[in-house]
């Protein structure tokens, strides 16, 4: 559990600046978690039937991560603290959206969201399509995931990859460059179940707009909403490398590409989908297709990743292009331990993106 | 009418035709499906409510329109009690054109008007919360109302549910068919306590019900119902009952003594004993019925799904 | 839920010949099912800290599938029916398992897993390493999974690529060409939490022994424990095409096998791994790399598969010698219907891998 | 000694210098933890047991060297209660040498000898039955001790454990710390109903604890554990207690009012009241001995794990 205002990048032991360059505390865009917060306020406004349901989430406490800070001040009961039962709170706005309405859930750690895996691989899921028709079930469970953070292998893990391929259920992650509200917007016109991973240290970062990163990068979203982020290096046009990420990952992948630009001469692209599952690759084929490597990075441990996926999908799209296998970057196959010195070593890292970029592309 | 709660007495000579008929549909159409099943025209799985058609009988006369009801494994009497649809529900389990849901459900699956049912035992409890909530904003006096088993109660959800629906006021009502029995395992070697102590537990209402006479039911249960649904309460509705048949097909391992002692306790005799000629013809005008739907469905091409 | 003695083929509208080309009733090797049984038999006759839990799996009942019959009755309580709780009796099974005995958890459908998957994710499979040393935890629970027997959406899936890349957690799948005896032994020889998945159709199906498939194929055992089944034609020393399939797509990867050699002149061979996750490919490089085609099957459900994860460590093993790209066979991307004629839809069938494999081959 | 059990009592004089020892020690330790924090020479997450310390001092001299205890995120005071290891703690919290799982673990994942705490709340209950099932078959008395919080009785896993602990009349000892709270929520908004009926609702004894006199407790509570191991008997043994303290770090929004109410009820300033020049002695003691020990251990080299 973390405090209120204590998510500052201290407590990550990461150094590097925020996405947008702007050292933290300094004023600039807004936090990604503030933009969240602005988001469900927007979304709670616009909408009466939409309920926020999870385990501390009303005032004065406003959820572990403060996401829901001045939510149910505002909306009342529609926002609802709940017991501890995750399992139940996922059937509940289940309920909710099978009957008119419309739910999002916290789970206030993702690791948890394995206590409602029930819910959401044999009810949620299914009730789209096992009727023979289908029905509508506008719920999006929301996991703040990944670690560095020091809060131990219970309360760090990125589960993404064991809800890849459930039938009916959509994945999202959370990135600096898509606007929350826009994502939860089409998560909820999707009228199925999702769930969307949040990365707790990205919670701490800013968002990015109006095309620019930082100093060097620059991003533009190409494919239907809510479509990929493609991150490159002002003026370049053309890249050696891809690095495929979800946006949990984005600033380690974005430090690994300056370093590279600057210290290696590899022009690299970022690309960055807020849709992890299912993946539409179209938009950004022609990105990869010019790429001499391609790097799909990811949070998760090693072993049935979420990057074997998008590679399972990516050898065959991209066959004769490619001249060397897709390396896949992903967290060791590994708990992850609670001390900062341990839970580097298994976590991805900036250096590890870098590297993989560079033995790719044989440097 | 001025019956007693208490099992094993005569049934009551009130009872009106439409309940009769409903009871004894759901009798033949169970039998019927046994039979499908032996004679190879189903597959797949199937869970008789055979001793226990009284329960939704009595329940669903006390429902209305708005209610949402959540039904489990053992579902085709809350359906058929409910809508009445024989010839659809019939026609999902064989995969037939006109099937409730295209033959996907199947037996266990079903989802048709404020109708669903799931095979994940346990697992619609805190879905039926949710709609509880939902009907309590609208304000309409609706309620959510879910079928368990005896058995069920070994999952956690149901407490994860009970809980919310009791701290939040809900309008859920919980109808437990205690059979004795959970698949082949007796509820004392798989529960500890009672379903009232565990109701009170969590300070919901609960109410035993010992009797298959459905008028002495639904008497007692209306104002219960209307407490659910005026107050915004959960309430647990618990019926000791019998299942009179196998759990599934032919995997009936209690002994004969068991078994007899199920049947002993089934409506049938009771409701048969009580009203000789009446019974009668509505049993043999059921039979007939259920007979004609089920050659009229056999006879159906298979369903089509357009699953995208 | 399937009644005594109602297992044979006619249920499953399958009318292949049993692996070993004997018509069902008829002597020869035992069946899956009753196999499986005499192992359980043995394993607790041989180790009297071992315990088997799991919903109706005591006398006369025996588990919804038979497998555990007879074990109340020569066992006494160290096999016992439990309530309806997976995710309790995992935790149950963990907790033996942790204070020095061994456990054994059916899982009455495998589908239901889903209610442990807290349990095996976030304790039973973590303990093994989050406590800074390693900490023996010899359980298996044990998994009856797949379709093709019209129980519906909730009672006929393939869950284990859910499982897949959990750190700590080892999966198997049952096969007619290993020794169930002998795979339990290793399993709990393992220390760690291990999933058993078990093909309900595969329980009516015989065993195959001393090398013997049927009139056409053999087989072989490669590898360290449990190892590799290879599958080939008798007489038969190169293949043009590999087909990788854990033990429940025997039946259907052989009739494909079978009718791809003798309609279409193509020699296949069959890759049957006991561990499915961690895989050790090492023994089975030298089959794959000499094939023109490698078709991967599975009946778990398209996206994210395990098929994805053999090909992302396939790709760059076999870089160089591959001319185009894995086939990759699974269910569909859906639920999995009741109705027989539209499961059949969905669900792998031998048809599936011979398309597959004719396609991969360019024919 | 002959205090009642009612809470707001002076303590009493007879208490033993070790048990005010180790009370201190945890209190000591768990503030010493919160300094660590605010200077920035600890990160990652902790709850501290701050107002609770009597109630693992209580408990663990009624345990044997075979019992096998379950902890929670809130475990220190558990920990150090029945092992006292306090360098190994904190070795472990600062990820430095001599840590008890090497730093792996962290606050919330120890294991050492027989004591484990594990982060997810709920699910060390069935964990414990099965471990209570494999001491109950050696036959040597030995109990599994789980300690869990009043919000921890939304997860499902505690009801689908007691169940199990009741059918199979298994050693369980089930130690609630009821403080009110769970995180930021008033128990009265997370749980209906009441522990004790829950624990009625399986047929589990259930003794309810007010006080904060730990010779008191240890009366009541020695014939009950008693039975637990002779008779092979779960039983829940619930505190009234009070988070004194934050959650977690800085993060108690409660009303200074709720805060106040809660530092009222701390055993510190009524064992102090009690026993003045006593108290005032070991509580220099501790604090010095703490103070010594956190400097040793951050002066430590960082852990190091083989993860193979
Ligand atoms: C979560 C889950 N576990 C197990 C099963 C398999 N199963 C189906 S019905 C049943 C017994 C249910 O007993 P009970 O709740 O008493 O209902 P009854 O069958 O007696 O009507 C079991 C174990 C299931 N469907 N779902
Ligand atoms: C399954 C699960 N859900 C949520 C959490 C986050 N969490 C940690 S402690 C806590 C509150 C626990 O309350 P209680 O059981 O009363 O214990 P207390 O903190 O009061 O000692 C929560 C919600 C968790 N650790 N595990
Ligand atoms: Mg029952
Ligand atoms: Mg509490």
């Amino acid at each position: 559990m973390t405090a209120p205002g204590e998510t500052a990048l201290g407590a990550t032991g990461l150094g590097e600046p925020a996405p947008d360059g702007t050292a933290s505390g300094v004023a600039g865009p807004v936090r990604v978690a503030e933009h969240l917060n602005q988001a469900l306020h927007g979304l709670l406004a616009a909408d009466p039937g939409l309920h926020l349901l999870g385990e501390d989430v009303t005032d004065p406490y406003g959820g572990a991560f403060k996401i829901t800070k001045g939510l149910s001040t505002a909306y009342g009961d529609r926002v609802r603290s709940t017991p501890l039962s995750e399992g139940g709170i996922v059937g509940v706005g289940a309920g909710l959206a099978l009957a008119g309405d419309r739910a999002i859930v916290e789970i206030m750690f993702g690791d948890f969201v394995a206590l409602a895996f029930d819910q959401l691989l044999n009810f949620a899921s299914k009730s789209t399509a096992m009727y023979g028709r289908p029905v509508d079930l506008p719920l999006v469970v929301r996991c703040p995931s990944g670690g560095r953070r020091g809060y131990g292998p219970t309360h760090s893990q990125s589960p993404q990859k064991h809800l890849v391929g459930v039938p009916g259920l959509s994945l999202f992650e959370l990135t600096p460059f898509h606007d929350a509200g826009r994502l939860f917007g089409h998560m909820l016109s999707l009228a199925r179940p999702c769930v969307l991973f949040e990365d707790k240290v990205l919670y701490t970062r800013r968002m990015c707009r109006d095309g620019v990163v930082d100093d060097l990068f620059g991003y533009e979203l190409v494919g239907d909403a809510p479509g990929w982020a493609v991150v490159r290096a002002d003026g370049l046009t053309d890249h050696d490398a891809v690095v495929v990420a979800p946006g949990g990952l984005t600033d380690r992948a974005l430090a690994a590409m300056r370093e590279l630009l600057l210290e290696h001469e590899v022009a690299c692209a970022l690309l960055v989908p807020a849709a992890i599952y299912p993946l539409d690759l179209g938009p950004v084929l022609p990105y990869l297709a010019s790429a001499r490597a391609i790097c799909v990075a990811e949070d998760g441990t090693a072993g049935g990743t979420w990057g074997a996926e998008v590679a399972r999908l990516l050898y065959p799209a991209l066959w004769g292009s490619l001249d060397r296998p897709i390396a896949l970057v992903s967290g060791a196959d590994s708990i992850i331990p609670s001390a900062p010195h341990l839970e580097r070593e298994v976590t991805v890292q900036d250096t590890t993106i870098r590297d993989a970029v560079l033995a790719a592309l044989g440097s | 009418m001025a019956l007693t709660s208490a099992l094993g007495r005569p049934a009551p000579h009130g009872v009106a035709d439409e309940d009769l008929e409903r009871m004894l549909l759901i009798r033949h159409f169970e039998r019927a499906l046994l039979r499908l099943f032996e004679e190879g025209l189903v597959n797949g799985t199937t869970h008789t409510c055979l001793g226990q058609e009284y329960i939704p009988v009595a329940v669903s006369a006390l429902l209305g329109e708005q209610d949402f009801v959540f039904s489990n494994h053992r579902g085709h009497g809350h359906f058929l009690a409910r809508y009445g649809d024989a010839h659809g529900l019939l026609a999902e389990i064989m995969g037939r054109e006109g099937a409730l849901c295209n033959g996907v459900g199947g037996s266990q699956h079903i989802y048709h008007r404020r109708f669903l049912s799931t095979g994940v035992q346990g697992e619609s409890l805190p879905v039926a919360v949710g709609v509880a909530l939902r009907l309590k904003r609208l304000g309409q006096g609706a309620l959510a109302c879910a079928y368990i088993g005896d058995g069920t109660w070994g999952e956690g959800s149901v407490y994860e549910a009970l809980n919310m629906a009791q701290l939040w006021r809900l309008p859920l009502l919980v109808v437990v068919e205690n059979n004795g029995i959970a698949q082949s395992t007796p509820t004392a070697t798989q529960m500890a306590g009672t379903i009232a102590g565990r109701a009170a537990a969590f300070g919901v209402i609960h109410h035993h019900v010992a009797t298959t006479d459905i008028d002495v039911i639904r008497g007692d249960l209306a104002p219960l119902i209307t407490c659910v649904r005026e107050e915004s309460r959960p309430v647990v509705v618990e019926f000791a009952t019998h299942r009179a048949g196998p759990h599934s097909k032919g995997d009936d391992t209690r002994s004969p003594g068991e078994i007899a002692l199920a049947r002993a306790g089934d409506w049938y005799d009771r409701y048969a004993a009580g009203h000789p000629e009446r019974f009668a013809r509505i049993d043999a005008e059921q039979g007939e019925l259920v007979a004609r739907i089920a050659d009229e469905v056999a006879a159906r091409p298979p369903s089509s799904w357009d699953r995208r």
